[in-house]
């Protein structure tokens, strides 16, 4: 089942892209200088040029048939890793908000046996990136409910900047949430079916276009339905059978 | 059929009228008549067969036996028989409804899943036949 | 509208009392609002705008009329009108019910086709890319 | 739209599989001794190496993307084999309860018009089948019922060793059902559409994972299910047209 290209590159960077022509190119191109990845692009089922501007970008483009969101076009990718034969993942955003530098640090842990690693905005020891005062109140909220129900403290649960180990992928090919907020469900089922996860403090540019829309009664909404779904679902999932 | 609807006075058995007997009598038959063509066209899976031959059944026995109604009114302390009839039939709904969410849940997944395999397909395909974008790494193109 | 419900004393027509109307009709327009708000977002097919539109304005009617209800009522021997509305209400809802358990068993057989489908694509893209398990024929595998 | 390899075969083996990477290598070995037969296996979805064991078995892999159960997997073998011209076929268990041996039995009848053959477990002359009692009583009822909708008796009628023609592979690539006890339905389904239908008693191993899964209640519901259904449908086909 092994597809990758012949020259041993066992890391892939998935970027799952919603209307991203504009962001993509620069993402791409930051990417293209390092030789021992390679980069796959989920279009969501984007309006724009995105999956045409991927495959200029000299990245494999696997394009949705209609929207998923999120956790769907990640699921997608993990699906595309696991069949590819690829040992390890990183998923990164379309708009420029991950930086290649700190690839590094977030793919390090897994040669040490994680299998989630987590790069975290918050940590001390993370550079300039400034979370206004509604986001930072919210990130506390769900790590105190991931606190809660995993008995461990994430900084930064919802962070998009995360890398994966083989035998995570192919979990999460399977059963990746894709419903709103789906890293913090993602998150809490990998921690409970027993898997090791890590986080790293990492820099992270400030979105460049910003996405303050979510309004403020959708996301209370939404935070009140994870964690409904959390404390109903998180109880019953086996723990995983040693790999 | 006539003496059992004749018997039928409105208050003391099931406290419907025979109006309202022969009005539903009539109705439910209708229903089971359509079920059944729906049916025998292959266009209703045997589960919701079962469900909705269950329901016109439940009602044709309540309708046909009033006094049945009438004592589970008494037993439920309901004081007007025919709000049984309708509760339980909103009962009935609220259960077909759930079932529904979950059937819709699962088709949703499934079609997810669909939608996931045919974008890898369709990489794949791309891949072999090298119609892909041009500019796309010639090793992938040539791979085919 | 305020004659209207006035003149809609408890038991001479349809046997609601004005709060009951108010209520009702306060409900049905939300509902009125919520299906065209739908609509407007393209998220309902038209078959079903036309069946939720046609329920609201029947409840429309026989609320603006209670004389109607009244006299439907007289005629299916029922005698506590809100129980008519009830019970037309609770048919609707069945019709309702039948009708998407027939669309869910045309969805779930179809999604099951393309599932079918998908998975002999997945054969033929993967005997032709000869990608798939090197154990395979080769006389299949070769063919790409 | 003939894909089959060059050699002559005519014949393929459709074996339904759902979890059976225990089982199905003995089974594949056994029928790669027969060089006349081209075997496909149709994993249903499975959740273990089903797919992966059947490959290296030798055998052409169809993967579903869930679990359709033994109906959706068979409807999509005989989509198969209707696609890649064959001219007849057999379904096969992926749990080692059917004999190779059993398959010149079992196909010899085509040759002489027959559309369906139904390998018998419980016909005079069948081998060391063990039925079981509840089991027992379960197919003299299912084989009265068949009794009185097509007006013949078939001993084991819920048998799932059997052989098909091309225009019944064609029939039922369109028609197979899917639901519980989909065996008897399809069985009257063939009678009803005009379709031959042979009864040969074959020999057949007990299986080696043992499944009274099916509780009582359950089953006792799936009957009355099976029953409605057929009294139901069964009066509205039409006969088939000549072949």
């Amino acid at each position: 089942m092994v597809r990758r290209s012949e020259k041993a590159i066992n890391t892939l960077v998935i970027i799952p892209a919603y209307n991203e022509e504009l962001a993509l190119p620069d993402v791409l191109g930051s990417l293209a200088a390092r030789e021992d990845l390679d980069v796959v692009v989920v279009d969501d089922g984007s309006s724009d040029r995105t999956s045409r501007v991927a495959a200029e970008g000299g990245a494999t483009v696997v394009t949705l048939p209609f929207n998923l969101g999120i956790g769907g076009a990640l699921r997608c990718g993990f699906r595309y890793a696991v069949r590819s034969g690829y040992e390890r993942a990183v998923q990164f955003d379309a708009d420029g908000q991950h930086d290649v530098a700190a690839l590094r640090a977030i793919l390090a842990p897994l040669d040490d046996g994680a299998d989630l690693v987590i790069g975290s905005r918050v940590t001390d020891g993370a550079g300039a990136y400034a979370v206004g005062r509604a986001r930072g109140s919210a990130m506390g909220m769900l790590r105190r409910v991931v606190k809660l129900l995993s008995g461990r403290t994430i900084m930064d649960t919802s962070s998009g900047f995360r890398a994966f180990s083989r035998p995570m992928l192919e979990y999460f090919a399977r059963t990746y949430p894709y419903e709103y907020m789906e890293s913090v469900e993602a998150l809490l089922s990998a921690m409970n079916a027993g898997f090791e996860v890590i986080e790293v403090p990492v820099v992270m540019h400030s979105r460049t276009a910003g996405e303050a829309s979510t309004v403020r009664f959708r996301l209370v909404y939404h935070y009140l339905r994870v964690m409904l779904m959390l404390v109903v679902k998180m109880r019953r999932r086996r723990p995983r059978e040693a790999t | 059929m006539i003496a059992l609807f004749a018997a039928a006075s409105p208050v003391a058995d099931g406290g419907m009228s025979t109006r309202a007997h022969v009005a539903i009598t009539l109705i439910t038959l209708a229903g089971l008549v359509f079920v059944i063509r729906m049916v025998r066209r292959s266009q209703l899976r045997s589960k919701y067969t079962v469900l909705w031959l269950a329901a016109s059944m439940t009602i044709v026995v309540l309708v046909l036996f009033p006094n049945l109604l009438a004592r589970l009114s008494r037993l439920l302390g309901i004081y007007y028989p025919p709000a049984t009839f309708l509760a339980i039939a909103v009962g009935v709904l609220f259960l077909v409804a759930v079932q529904f969410s979950w059937e819709l849940s699962r088709s949703e997944e499934r079609i997810r899943v669909l939608a996931e395999e045919v974008a890898l397909l369709r990489e794949r395909v791309e891949a072999v036949s090298g119609e892909s974008d041009p500019t796309t790494d010639p090793d992938v193109s040539s791979s085919g």
